[in-house]
């Protein structure tokens, strides 16, 4: 195993203290139970944003935390969903009476550890929302599987609530943008090589030297299927038609009722692409894929969807939602609108996604 | 051949004391630590290489916590327990044994020992609890898979007469098998289920970390 | 050989193609010769910066093209510098009528190919000034080799340099700056993995599972020393040291001499770190490090640095010189003053380095 | 034994015309696109692994760009060669190259051929390009280290009366005795130098390329 850390153990600790040493302007770091918040926390009467999930995907979430995107952040050990204590913490350090929105990635332990925070929170009397991001193709069923993983559309949700909440949306429409956003962004990944976790010091998994693992998430799970090394424009033409042909998807998810005082199934759908529509094209690495191989990507990824008549208005190219050390990347495709793009233009300085500021 | 009052004494037989509970979960956290690296693995083949690795550092914590829960009830050992899972384990086991042990730590409030049939409704309890947090069915590769044959093996026991060792023998014997039963099958919760067929053949890493923990619930009373 | 390519001999193009269609607010890229330029250029009666070298370095130096930071990028094949008609174009393309100021990394093939180039534009009658940046401490001697190389002060020399060209410095005071920035800054890298040139297929260097290559620069070269790889402190703590130990450094460079109009030698010295001194700190990833691994270093940077009574007065943490997809590290420390301070603040808007606009 | 006016005939031995010129450069081109990965080995070995791409790269425009060179005079032909090493070779390599074709060129402006004496002006002329730029001495371990003993030792022949044909086969045979000397030197000029001890032991990169195209230069006329 070759990283640059002293202890597995130690990772994640050393590395929010390398952070909070790095962007004290942007960014403080509370240890035990550990989570990353605005320097400027509590915003007063704005929503505030909390996302977290396991850590080994930096930048995301701790490197979104900051002006026009997220009020806090809950990195849980690697890979490993994050705890409810860390989530209650950070609600009561961040929210400015305006009540909280959660946004959570859909694996059953993130899923599960939101709620349970949210429970605690509710019975603080303070207001919460858990919106859930479930964007990932590669899962193709939501009745027998967990539903779809959420990856890239997660951050792209973060920026555009955060602008949202900036702009002073309240807990309930800020909501429901994001559950808008979650539904109209679809993802697909692949790797190339596999990540380690520090921990365990092997490779989760074995790939050959001319093989691919296609339809992967980012915690080093093994993907849908494995198949030969391809050119990098096949391997975009394959994420980028998986995103665009994948038909309308429905599932229940499970809201907080603030009437009733409990949870509720609600169904949600997203259609799909059609052509004529604006879109965000965003091409992610895994961690270890240098930012040129991610542009020739994305070269591949517009030509498809001009081919397919998807208008790319914005796009974001960079190793964003990360799996450690792998080799590989994902494309994610959203369907925008002006409210949306006006939304992602909007300042943010964050230590990863910064503009306007 | 029973003896007069043989279920009264602190330790015996047919009672669960808070010092088996102690017992228990440090029994518990041995061989977790033991089988850390196969959980890993099998959380390798089909999930994201943590379990073993997650479910340990819970259980170091919850075992360097035991001296300062041995004079509570059982209810707060167990809520303890729980409380100490959730904030360290985190993952989808954390959610759901923290969620087991203080569901099934509500239910033993108070209790400075437990017979067999309030060790069934404790039990009960706790699965009753993963269901609703997980909302995994028998049958979809979960720890739900140890743990559903286990409480019912339990029951029927208990029902029959069983003393309290002879019934956690019985169950751990129907957790084995659950374990066993995963192997075949097609994951429908969790990391596993994204895999869909491709998680055959694997045995769940939560149905096995749950049946090293129900071995050990036998161990604490022999 | 894993890489998100297609053919070996269209990763340059390939990758410019994508950055074009990524980032056509920023910047244009034109293609035989090859270099990036931003897309409001000429900007009138600024003095215009470029840079160069070979690709394989990405992000830097077409991500750095954007108003606040370079007017043009000349990149060269992979780990090949560039050649002076790519040069000559874009300083023909960019050029506002102030002059051109071509900040240029200490390696024979790129002072050569720019020497090359100014002759060319000077020919032509335009003003231009070339700057190295020689910063690399792994190489010792500047009499018996072909001196320090450059490395990260570079980024750091185009962003400040880039910010005074917007504030109207003028050629001369320009050149002063960058030629200022370069003697005050300081870098030393280490490599965990070789990267894999795409054209060759195979790793450039083999590096046993527990070794590392300390002292590289960022073209897969071997470095100076093998040894037992070591924790990210221990690292950090050699890096950091070999910098702040790093005595005096006096070398010749060639300069263009406007009244003489001829190249003359020109001694120059780097003084040592002293304690108290203000630095920004720099820890660059080599492609392959994921973030949450530099922040670990960066931790220990800034540790030494306290130790050292150096006062971190600005960071900067991300892949921005790169060897492709090298696991690895660089350090690079830089004495700061309340002008470049400044000059660093002041809005930058490029594809991989952006805030304040 | 000489015959009467065997010199003035285009392709004869002690002549060096522009059909030769032709001939050399496509021979050198072959022998690099030959040599293309040995180059790039012991590139990788103490520079940046690129050498023989980059030159096969700037050699195969050269000979793509013949039949349009043929016709003009040598001078020409050289500059012409010169400025698309530049601007396809890169690299130092690319620089010092295209500097040594250029230079060479300007000394043989308007020549449709050469005899001894020419030839090595315009060998010295490049020799003193690749200097003026490239700022090595003989020794440093460097191309100049083949190209310095090949010029020295065409003049020493042409001095003594060689012919074209045998000054360059003496002028050969110490270019390669040069390359191989390369081995034990320490390298102080270009990225080899950064590794200065760790250089010796291996053969110079440019050296070798330098001798490959030195060679095709006595093929050419033989
Ligand atoms: N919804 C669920 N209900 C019951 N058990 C589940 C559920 N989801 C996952 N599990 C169990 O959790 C185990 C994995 O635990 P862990 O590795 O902590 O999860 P993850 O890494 O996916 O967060 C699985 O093997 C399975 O037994
Ligand atoms: N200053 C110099 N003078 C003469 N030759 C040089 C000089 N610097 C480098 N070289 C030659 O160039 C060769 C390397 O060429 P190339 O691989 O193109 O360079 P680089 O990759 O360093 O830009 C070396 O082997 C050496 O012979
Ligand atoms: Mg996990
Ligand atoms: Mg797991
Ligand atoms: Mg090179
Ligand atoms: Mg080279």
């Amino acid at each position: 195993m070759k990283k640059l850390i002293n202890r597995p153990e130690d990772v994640v600790r050393q590395s929010l203290e390398g952070m909070a040493a790095a962007h004290g302007d942007i960014l403080k770091v509370h240890f035990e139970p550990n989570f990353v918040y605005r320097a400027d926390a509590p915003v007063r009467n704005k929503v505030a944003i909390i996302s977290g999930g396991g850590s080994g995907h930096e930048p995301m979430h701790g490197g979104f935390v900051g002006k026009g995107m997220l009020d806090a952040a809950c990195p849980g050990e690697i890979f490993t969903s994050p705890t409810p204590d860390q989530m209650l913490e950070a609600t009561r350090m961040v929210h400015g009476g305006s009540g909280v929105l959660n946004i959570v990635k859909n694996y059953a332990g993130d899923v599960m550890n939101f709620e349970m925070a949210a429970e605690l929170a509710l019975s603080e009397g303070l207001r919460v929302a858990n919106v859930m991001i479930d964007d990932d193709v590669a899962v193709k069923d939501s009745l027998h599987t967990q539903g779809r993983r959420g990856v890239g559309t997660t951050i792209l949700a973060e920026k555009i609530c955060g602008a949202a909440a900036d702009k002073g949306y309240d807990l309930k429409r800020l909501a429901d943008l994001c559950r808008r956003v979650g539904t109209r962004g679809r993802s697909m990944g692949v790797a190339l090589t596999s990540c380690t976790v520090p921990s365990r010091g092997v490779p989760t998994f074995d790939l050959g030297n001319s093989e691919m693992e296609i339809g992967i998430g980012i915690h080093g799970e093994p993907g849908r299927e494995r198949r030969p090394l391809a050119s990098a424009d096949a391997i975009a033409e394959t994420l980028v038609l998986s995103i665009v042909e994948d038909a309308a998807y429905e599932r229940t998810v499970r809201d907080w009722d603030e009437t009733k005082g409990s949870w509720v199934d609600v169904e949600i759908v997203s259609e799909p692409f059609m052509a004529g529509e604006p879109v965000l094209a965003f091409v992610n690495g895994m961690g270890g894929t240098p930012s040129s191989e991610l542009y020739i990507v994305y070269r591949k990824v517009a030509e498809i969807c001009e081919k397919k008549s998807l208008r790319i208005v914005r796009s974001l190219v960079g190793s964003y939602a990360t799996s450690l050390e792998m080799q590989g990347c994902s494309v994610t495709l959203l369907k925008m609108d002006e409210e949306t793009v006006n939304l992602w233009d909007a300042p943010v300085r964050t230590a990863a996604l910064r503009w306007g500021v | 051949m029973r003896r007069s009052e043989p279920q009264l004494f602190v330790g015996g037989c047919d009672l669960f004391t808070r010092a088996h509970v102690i017992r228990w979960l440090s029994l518990a956290g041995s061989a977790i630590e033991e089988n850390k690296d196969f959980l890993t693995q099998l959380d390798a083949a089909i999930g994201d290489a943590e379990h073993g690795i997650s479910m340990a550092r819970g259980f170091k914590k919850v075992v360097s916590q035991l001296p300062t829960m041995a004079d509570k009830d059982i209810g707060s050992i167990l809520k303890g327990t729980g409380m100490l899972l959730i904030s360290s384990v985190g993952g989808a086991s954390g959610a759901l044994y923290g969620t087991l042990f203080v569901k099934a730590g509500n239910e033993a409030s108070g209790k400075l020992m437990l017979d067999v049939s309030e060790m069934a409704t404790v039990l009960k309890a706790g699965l009753a609890g993963i269901i609703e947090r997980g909302r995994a069915q028998p049958g979809e590769k979960t720890m739900v898979d140890a743990l559903s044959p286990y409480v019912e093996a339990f029951c029927r026991a208990g029902k029959g007469g069983a003393s309290m060792a002879e019934a956690l023998e019985q169950a751990t014997v129907a957790a084995e098998q659950g374990v066993k039963d995963t192997i075949p099958m097609v994951a429908q919760k969790g990391r596993a289920s994204y895999l869909a067929e491709r998680s055959v053949g694997h045995q769940d890493p939560g149905a096995t970390s749950m049946c090293l923990i129900l071995k050990a619930l036998a161990q604490a009373v022999s």
